[in-house]
């Protein structure tokens, strides 16, 4: 019984996992449709949705799937807590809950449109960009040159890898920039970590910034941004926080005024000055 | 998120009878995680364990659950099974529809739903079943025995036969110990001495055997197989390798009025000496109380008179630190002190005399050279009363006394008073008992030849009073048979004097963290089935130390202890038993609940700094628990109110889900 | 909430009555009101009239009337399982109207704090239809406490406002309908009330004149919010008497449980044994466990805490309510508080140009 | 009996602050009214001589302060009023601070005034309260001056107060007092009295007002858990707010079950709760039955000394056999 | 709540057994084929005093209606102490919740040993009697539990 018709927003919608891809030993990316074969609901490049297991709990995740993909959506997730280890241990046909789209997108029709592109990822920093990353490619010509500096601890590490190497290297006006931690058997690619790698590529701040990573990654890397000439407001990163409702009602995930489910995840680094040092 | 496989067993008909098992493996299908179940007749069949290891190999299974007779019967078996098919035998849950179901409910139905939710019980448990290890610790192969009495050289000689290294930590200057002080054993009336010093002697010359003498135990660290122990070894100023035992400073040394602890101070001996003639190590010892030298820098006569050079007057006390895999209390008994008993007058008259003090009494090489002279004038006592109990089996609120029985007075009273009456037929005497206790072998035969062969009058009763009159001892006495008041005008009057663990049992027990009753009697792991045994692992139990005993019952526990530690120092690692407990020590704060309910001294508590969530750091005091000690019985888990302390194996979730699985 | 405003003539209704009135109140809905406990704890709680209850006039409950909009605990949405498959069960029946009858000016405007929260996209549909049911007759404050500053956030006890405005004198209950909601449910008791006349607007104006007096001696009368506002965070974020401030806090949820604005939750998932229950649950920002997650832990000390409260109250909810305060001066934690910390206490701290170690 | 006044303790606090002694005071700082004193640390006599206050209602137990205070630099001074002293003791033998780092001074008591017990006597406004000799004058908004007697409204635990008696200090300002026994266990016996059918209704009315604020648990001395039961996702039992009343007996049985033994009886439970829920008669109940079973135990009375929960007598009666009912009755 | 066919009331009984003595009785029983009610459910625990008082309160808000403890006899304990505590805790904890109203009857301790089959079964029997007497737990129940 929805009040007024308006969408009920604390209730689920049921959500059928229907493909499991094994990334890194610790991440997979789950593929969910409605048990009708559609897609959940309409999303923007950057939103979240709040998946769950009854009994287990309920967390946001962002969707890494572009909008643009008009048959499913997909999630990857890291194992780090209980409901993610339930999520790691289910099989395919595994009905799960789903609600969304929530939080504010990448600017990707606004202020990305007609500029170059840096995308920056630490690790599991990668899923958000992703659907950024895709939906810039379903939409190439309205975007400048693109680059993707990606790191992981090691080469099993790298999420999305296939993808990456099939797909994202062998498009034109892509240039994809990967490293990994310390070096290995079997990878002779670059290696160290990322906002030294950063450093190294030495970007023209010509161009608008996206960083997602660990906190610590995403500190080093925006100084080393700096320090190359970009402001801080034109380069985003997008926030985790513990969020219960999703919808910037239950209190927890504000930094100051603002709500990270609801005013956030995306922010760029000169509305972030704006707010108190709460997080760091 | 577990896979788990469901194996329901007929077990012929004992199950299937009362049970559909097919309906049960059927309900357990449907159950959250289950991804394969069946029914079988015999499980534990080698084809019913076959097919355990193939549905585990076929369903990838992390988790078994095996609906059959009690675990107390199979358990084990299929544990066995998982691990032969590869997953961690501990991931293993039995749901018990035979004993507890099948044969206790005839109703097929009542049955079959009971079983179906015991079903849902194990697979709720195995869900929570986390992969468990036994710790392995290896074993020192060395003993240490503390307390050099018979008991602790019984121990030691039969652990040193087997081939194992053992110390006998003794804080005498000599081993031997109560025993060295008797004159002669009941019932078979041979002479202390004569059996007792050969074995001291083998003692001494066993090269696996160490007599660490005059010396006690400071610290122990450490835990069954592992034990660290700081022994100190108190200085005698003689150098125990170079001196010969000869003798002569004893007989040299000015200082003549120390009195003589092996007698009881009923005589004295020099500043030096050796406590008697058999003592082991032969070794003289100064007493730092009395040395002229020691105290006052002036005298020296032992030093001079010793050809072997063996007197330091320097020597320090020193420490030894040895590692040992089992420890065995053997630290014996005292009798208690009589003087608190205002009635039987035993600081008013020097007659009034203890049964051990008897014991130097009639010894050969005691203060009267064996002969049985009054304490006060030297006299020969023509009247001599026994009194029996005196601080035994008293009420349980008593002010003084002990409420158990100290087990030995009846037969050493009977023997006491029989050999009186050999030595010296003009003698009258006179036993004061409540009960005569006498089960034994040959106790009572014993016994009676002191009442009907020796003409022993046995009283039965209390004595009331004792006054010191004249030179005479005044014994008021009851006699319950007769019926009526006694007086006896004793010459001397021998307490048999209640026994009470040594005082240097207490602080022991604390540090081997070894429980103790309210007696300080060590208390056994069990009072039947390990009576030589302490709760705490590697701490074994020889003697008086555990409850009053005889020589005999002494000896024989002194060897069974020994068997025991043979047994643990055979090992070259202990497996532990991996369901123990387990603290989380970001929870723990340090409490000591859960020490102070531990049976076996498995918790001790460490300072240990944390990186805390803001980056500071903070020193914490939190419990650990040493799994090579812990029995798993989780009395801790109770006491810890955070749920710091969990149980491996039956943790707070997995009873809990089985709760719920039941109620539900 | 929008409300439709009327004019309409005030009614009255002798006290010798009241009892009559709540009765047929009660029969049109289910009437809820202050009434004083009969256990160990005798002061006024809403509690579901039944015949026989009395009225309190206690000032004020001890818990607060957001209770009716956003209970303690509510069941959001049941879950069967059963192998791969989920079955969502929505456990809600249609709302009925219902009475809150007594409620005071401060906790009426605590309202509005919560709607803006709820109300304000993407709306919480268990509150709106809770809000759109509930009918509110609200009382005027004849005799404020001395924990009472709700005029500071610009409250006035002499116009409560809400569907029904109420003022008790001796002899008489005053109905004063503000909304055509009101209005209907007063045209039901037309049987108990009477007209008014000069006189009785006279009353109750004089009562309001009285309330004001009575508002304006009240010892915590000068509060002011000028330091605090949606435009004070750098001002006031870092400033270092926060920590003495928060020292003594137990991080107990007592203040956030007690205040009519506060509206954090949590949800879980409770298992039955037969399915799934997803329950909302008050929360408390007081609790270390409120923010804390996996990957960290954003408000780690009870003063990183402590100060998210009362920023809030005071900055952040100005901010994005167009200086709406999310206080409305109830005082309940004020006397609540085990430790007597509470947001007089910091505000009057804040209100001082140096702090006790000389900085500002 | 000499007064502790004010003065007295700004005195003894200022000389132990200029000595080095301590470098900082665990006091009571004064409020907006007489009543709302607010536990305070204190670094220097300036601070202490603006804002110190000591009279009828500081009755915060400062006890449990002592494990956050202790983790800083320096001693901390603390006035142990007799019930605070037990806590005191009672967290020393968990070893939940060091002894070293306090300056524990005791100061006499004859029972504390509580806020909502005074506030309650003047419920529309009260704006100041003195105390002289046993007359307790309040300053009310609307009805002037009353005045009550001080014994007669002191809060339940002051009124059967366990014990007059500074059981741990440094030093002793004034002069100790006595155990005392004001029939503390009177209320309890009362409810024992009652049938089944009764106190099940008399702790159903009581016990559903919780609204799980967990002041009593944040208050209590005794409740020291790193991570309490109830807050622990991984324990089964972890909730906030009561969505069954199933648990708020749960929390509360489990609560009185876990400081069993542990309880000093300082009664701060009770003064906290915001709903007047009378908790401490669950804690009393435990102490009465320990007592009558297992022989007199005061938590805290002696430092170091073992909980009757975690000791056990072989002659302690079958748990059919206890004596937990009213004249005597077994249960 | 369970009933059965004739609408009679079907206590539901968790009870918990140590593993050395106890559990081992009710295996006796088992053997000796000695009947008790199918309502009764056996937990094994390493030793009794393995149980939290809030195991029994979960049993009891999950829908049981009775709850009995089993151990060894006092002195017989595996762990020697193990059910000295165990008889104090639940002593307390039994007497409080008969303080909160809770029908005494519906809690129990009982020592029972290795040998003891035919206790086993007796105390069992008597025990499903008199919670049936009672009828079903209704002061420590939790609605969201009831089907």
């Amino acid at each position: 019984m929805a009040a007024n018709n308006r969408p009920e927003t604390l209730i689920p919608k049921l959500g059928v996992v229907t493909d499991i891809r094994i990334d890194t030993p610790d991440v997979k990316t789950f593929r969910v449709v409605t048990p009708d074969g559609k897609k959940a609901f309409d999303h923007k490049p950057g939103q979240c949705a709040m998946l769950s297991i009854p009994g287990v709990g309920e967390a946001m995740f962002s969707i890494t799937s572009s909008p643009t993909n008009e048959e499913y959506m997909e999630f990857s997730i890291k194992k780090c807590g209980c409901l993610t280890d339930w999520l790691h241990a289910m099989e395919v046909g595994q009905q799960i809950t789903i609600r969304g789209p929530y939080g504010n997108a990448f600017p990707v029709d606004t202020a990305f449109v007609g500029q170059n592109l840096l995308f920056i990822a630490g690790g599991i920093g990668l899923a958000p960009l992703r659907s950024v990353i895709n939906y810039v490619r379903h939409y190439r010509d309205r975007y400048g040159r693109v680059d993707i500096v990606y790191g992981s601890r090691s080469m099993h590490d790298l999420v999305d890898y296939e993808e990456i190497i099939h797909e994202w290297c062998a498009e034109e006006g892509i240039q994809v920039h990967l490293t990994i931690d310390r070096a290995q058997d079997g990878w002779d690619g670059h290696v160290g970590f990322v906002p030294n790698y950063v450093t190294e590529l030495d970007f023209h701040p010509d161009c608008i910034g996206v960083i997602c990573g660990p906190p610590i990654m995403i500190k080093f890397t925006l100084s080393a941004l700096e320090k190359m000439g970009f402001s801080k407001d034109q380069v985003y990163t997008t926030m985790e926080m513990r969020m219960k409702c999703g919808i910037g009602k239950c209190g927890r995930c504000n930094i100051g005024n603002k709500y990270v489910c609801k005013d956030g995840p995306v922010f760029r680094f000169d509305q972030l000055d704006e707010l108190p040092e709460e997080y760091d | 998120m577990q896979r788990i496989g469901v194996f329901v067993c007929w077990c012929g008909s004992n199950i299937a009878a009362t049970v559909d098992v097919h309906a049960v493996a059927e309900a357990a299908r449907h159950e959250p995680g289950v991804v394969f179940s069946t029914d079988y007749q015999y499980m534990c069949s080698q084809a019913g364990q076959n097919m355990i290891i193939e549905a585990v190999k076929e369903h990838h299974l992390t988790g078994l659950v095996i609906c059959s007779c009690s675990p107390r019967m199979h358990e084990a078996t299929f544990r066995k099974t998982a691990a032969n098919a590869g997953i961690n035998p501990y991931m293993v849950e039995i749901a018990n529809i035979r004993e507890q179901c099948s044969w206790v409910h005839k109703d097929m139905a009542a049955g079959t739903e009971k079983a179906i939710i015991l079903a849902k019980a194990a697979i709720a448990k195995v869900h929570l079943n986390t992969a468990l290890t036994p710790g392995e610790s290896k074993v020192t192969k060395r003993a240490l025995v503390i307390g050099g009495g018979i008991a602790g050289i019984q121990t030691a000689l039969d652990i040193a036969e087997a081939g194992f290294p053992v110390d006998i930590v003794e804080k005498e200057p000599t081993i031997g110990g109560k025993m060295a002080q008797l004159d002669k054993t009941f019932p078979t009336l041979d002479c202390a001495a004569c059996i007792l010093t050969p074995k001291m002697v083998d003692a001494a010359q066993n090269e696996n055997i160490r007599i660490i003498s005059y010396a006690q135990v400071e610290e122990v660290g450490g835990f069954v197989g592992n034990f660290h122990v700081k022994i100190r070894k108190k200085a005698r100023f003689v150098n125990e390798d170079v001196c010969t035992g000869c003798g002569l400073c004893t007989e040299k040394c000015p200082q003549k009025k120390v009195p003589n602890a092996f007698n009881l101070n009923m005589d004295n001996h020099r500043a030096i000496y050796i406590p008697f003639a058999q003592a082991v190590p032969k070794v003289a010892v100064i007493d730092p109380n009395y040395c002229t030298m020691l105290k006052t820098g002036k005298c020296g006569v032992c030093a001079k008179v010793c050809t072997a050079g063996a007197i330091d007057y320097k020597q320090q006390d020193q420490i030894i630190e040895e590692e040992y895999g089992a420890i065995v209390a053997a630290t014996g008994y005292n009798p208690i002190s009589v003087e608190k008993f205002d009635e039987f007058a035993y600081s008013q008259s020097k007659d009034v005399i203890t049964s051990l003090e008897f014991e130097r009494l009639t010894n050969a090489a005691g203060p009267t050279a064996g002969k049985l002279l009054r304490p006060s004038d030297g006299e020969h006592p023509h009247t001599i009363v026994f009194v029996q109990c005196v601080g035994s089996r008293c009420a349980a609120n008593a002010a003084k006394g002990k409420e158990y029985c100290s087990k030995i007075c009846c037969m050493y009273t009977a023997k006491h008073a029989m050999l009186v009456r050999d030595k010296y037929p003009d003698t009258d005497v006179y036993v004061f008992y409540i009960d005569v206790r006498t089960p034994g072998k040959n106790f009572d035969e014993f016994y009676r030849r002191a009442v009907e062969e020796y003409g022993v009058h046995y009283i039965k009763g209390m004595v009331g009073k004792i006054t010191p009159e004249n030179g005479k001892l005044k014994v008021q006495g009851s006699d319950l048979i007769a019926d009526k008041q006694l007086h006896i005008d004793a010459d001397l009057v021998v307490l048999a004097a209640a026994i009470e663990p040594d005082k240097s049992a207490r602080p022991l027990a604390t540090m081997l963290t070894a429980s103790m009753d309210t007696n300080d009697f060590f208390t056994e792991a069990h009072p039947k089935l390990r009576p030589v045994e302490s709760p705490t692992a590697g701490i074994f139990l020889s003697g008086t130390c555990q409850g009053p005993k005889d020589i005999p019952e002494t000896v024989s526990q002194a060897s069974a202890a020994a068997a025991k530690v043979i047994g643990l120092l055979s090992k070259n690692t202990l497996k532990g038993n991996p369901c123990v407990a387990q603290s989380d020590e970001w929870m723990c704060n340090g409490c000591s609940s859960c020490a102070n309910v531990c049976p076996y001294g498995a918790i001790t508590y460490e300072n240990k700094e944390f990186r805390m969530p803001d980056r500071s750091t903070k020193v914490r005091r939190i419990a650990k628990v040493n799994p090579a000690v812990c029995q798993g019985c989780g009395a801790c888990t109770v006491a810890c109110p955070s749920g710091a302390m969990d149980l491996n194996g039956f943790k707070n979730n997995q009873i809990m889900a089985e709760v719920d699985a039941i109620c539900k | 909430m929008r409300e439709v405003m009327v004019i309409s003539m005030m009614k009255k209704c002798a006290k010798s009555n009241l009892t009559a009135l709540l009765h047929a109140l009660s029969v049109y809905a289910p009437l809820y009101l202050p009434v004083n406990g009969n256990g160990k704890d005798t002061r006024a709680k809403y509690t579901r009239y039944e015949d026989g209850m009395v009225y309190s006039t206690d000032l004020n409950t001890v818990r607060s009337a957001k209770d009716f909009f956003f209970p303690q605990t509510e069941n959001l949405v049941n879950f069967k399982v059963e192998g791969k498959n989920i079955e969502i069960i929505d456990p809600r029946t249609e709302e009925e109207d219902f009475i809150l009858f007594g409620v005071r000016a401060c906790d009426f405007k605590s309202f509005d704090v919560l709607d803006r929260v709820f109300l304000s996209e993407p709306v919480d549909s268990y509150y709106a239809s809770r809000r759109a049911h509930g009918i509110i007759f609200t009382m005027a404050c004849t005799r404020p406490a001395e924990t009472c500053f709700c005029t500071t956030f610009g409250i006035n006890p002499a116009e409560p406002a809400g569907d029904v405005s109420c003022y008790m004198t001796e002899a008489d209950l005053y109905l004063d309908a503000k909304t055509e909601r009101g209005e209907a449910i007063l045209a039901k008791l037309e049987d108990l009330l009477t007209d008014t006349d000069s006189t009785d607007i006279k009353t109750v104006e004089d009562q309001k004149t009285c309330i004001a007096s009575r508002m304006e001696k009240l010892p915590l009368a000068a509060l002011s919010t000028e330091k605090f506002g949606g435009d004070k965070l750098d001002t006031l974020f870092d400033d270092p008497r926060w920590e003495s401030l928060s020292e003594a806090c137990l991080a107990c949820g007592t203040c956030t449980y007690v205040c009519p604005t506060c509206q954090c939750y949590d949800i879980k998932d409770f298992n039955t044994g037969h399915g799934v229950c997803r329950f909302r649950y008050w929360d408390s920002c007081m609790y270390s466990e409120f923010t804390k997650m996996s990957a960290g832990q954003p408000r780690l000390t009870q003063m990183q805490r402590f100060r998210q409260r009362f920023m809030h109250k005071l900055v952040y909810y100005p901010a994005n309510n167009d200086g709406l305060f999310s206080c409305v001066g109830c005082g309940r934690c004020l006397a609540s508080c085990p430790i007597s910390m509470n947001i007089v206490k910091v505000m009057k701290t804040f209100s001082e140009e140096v702090s006790d170690n000389g900085s500002k | 009996m000499q007064t502790i006044t004010r003065d007295i303790l700004l005195e003894k606090a200022a000389s132990l602050l200029a000595s080095g002694t301590v470098n900082r005071v665990l006091g009571w700082k004064k409020g907006e009214f007489i009543y709302d004193v607010t536990p305070a640390v204190f670094t220097n006599a300036e601070d202490m001589y603006r804002h110190f206050t000591f009279d009828c209602f500081c009755g915060a137990n400062f006890s449990k302060y002592l494990i956050k205070e202790t983790q800083k630099e320096g001693k901390v001074l603390v006035f142990l009023k007799p019930c605070d002293s037990y806590s005191f003791n009672q967290l020393l033998t968990e070893h939940r601070f060091d002894r070293e780092k306090v300056y524990a001074v005791g100061i006499p008591c004859d029972g504390m005034m509580d806020a909502s017990t005074v506030k309650a006597l003047a419920p529309e406004g009260l704006t100041g309260a003195e105390r002289n000799g046993d007359a307790l004058i309040l300053h009310t908004l609307y009805d002037g001056d009353v005045t009550v007697s001080y014994a007669d409204h002191l809060p339940d635990r002051c009124k059967h107060c366990k014990s007059k008696k500074v059981v741990a200090y440094d030093e002793m300002l004034g002069e100790n007092g006595e155990v005392t026994d004001a029939g503390r266990f009177d209320e309890v016996a009362a409810l024992e009295a009652m049938t089944e059918d009764e106190r099940f209704a008399f702790w159903q009315n009581e016990l559903s007002r919780c609204i799980r604020c967990n002041a009593c648990r944040d208050v209590c001395p005794a409740c020291t858990c790193e991570k309490c039961v109830f807050d622990n996702p991984g324990s089964g039992v972890e909730n906030k707010a009561i969505s069954d009343r199933f648990e708020e007996k749960l929390f509360h049985v489990i609560r009185a079950f876990h400081v069993a033994g542990r309880c000093t009886d300082c009664g701060e439970c009770s003064r906290v709760c915001p709903q007047n829920i009378p908790l401490h008669l669950l804690n009393r109940k435990f102490i009465y039955d320990i007592d009558r079973n297992y022989g007199d135990y005061m938590a805290g009375a002696e430092e170091g000394s073992r909980a009757p929960l975690v000791n056990y007598q072989i002659a302690d009666p079958e748990a059919g056999e206890v004596v937990s009912g009213a004249g005597g009755d077994k249960v | 709540m369970q009933v059965n066919e004739n609408n009679e009331f079907r206590p539901k009984i968790v009870a918990f057994c140590c593993n050395w003595c106890s559990y081992a009785g009710a295996d006796l029983a088992g053997n000796n084929r000695l009947a008790y009610p199918a309502d009764i459910k056996i937990i094994r625990v390493p030793c009794s005093c393995r149980v939290n008082p809030m195991f029994i309160l979960r049993a009891f808000q999950r829908g049981a209606d009775g709850v009995i403890l089993c151990g060894c006899h006092p002195g017989d304990c595996h762990y020697t102490s193990g059910n000295y505590y165990t008889r104090r805790r639940m002593a307390m904890l039994f007497s409080m919740l008969n303080y909160l109203g809770i029908e005494k009857e519906r809690t129990r301790v009982e020592w029972v040993s290795a040998a003891e089959g035919a206790k086993f079964a007796a105390t069992m029997q008597d025990f499903a009697e008199k919670v049936k007497a009672l009828g079903p737990n209704k002061r420590l129940e939790d609605l969201r539990c009831k089907q």
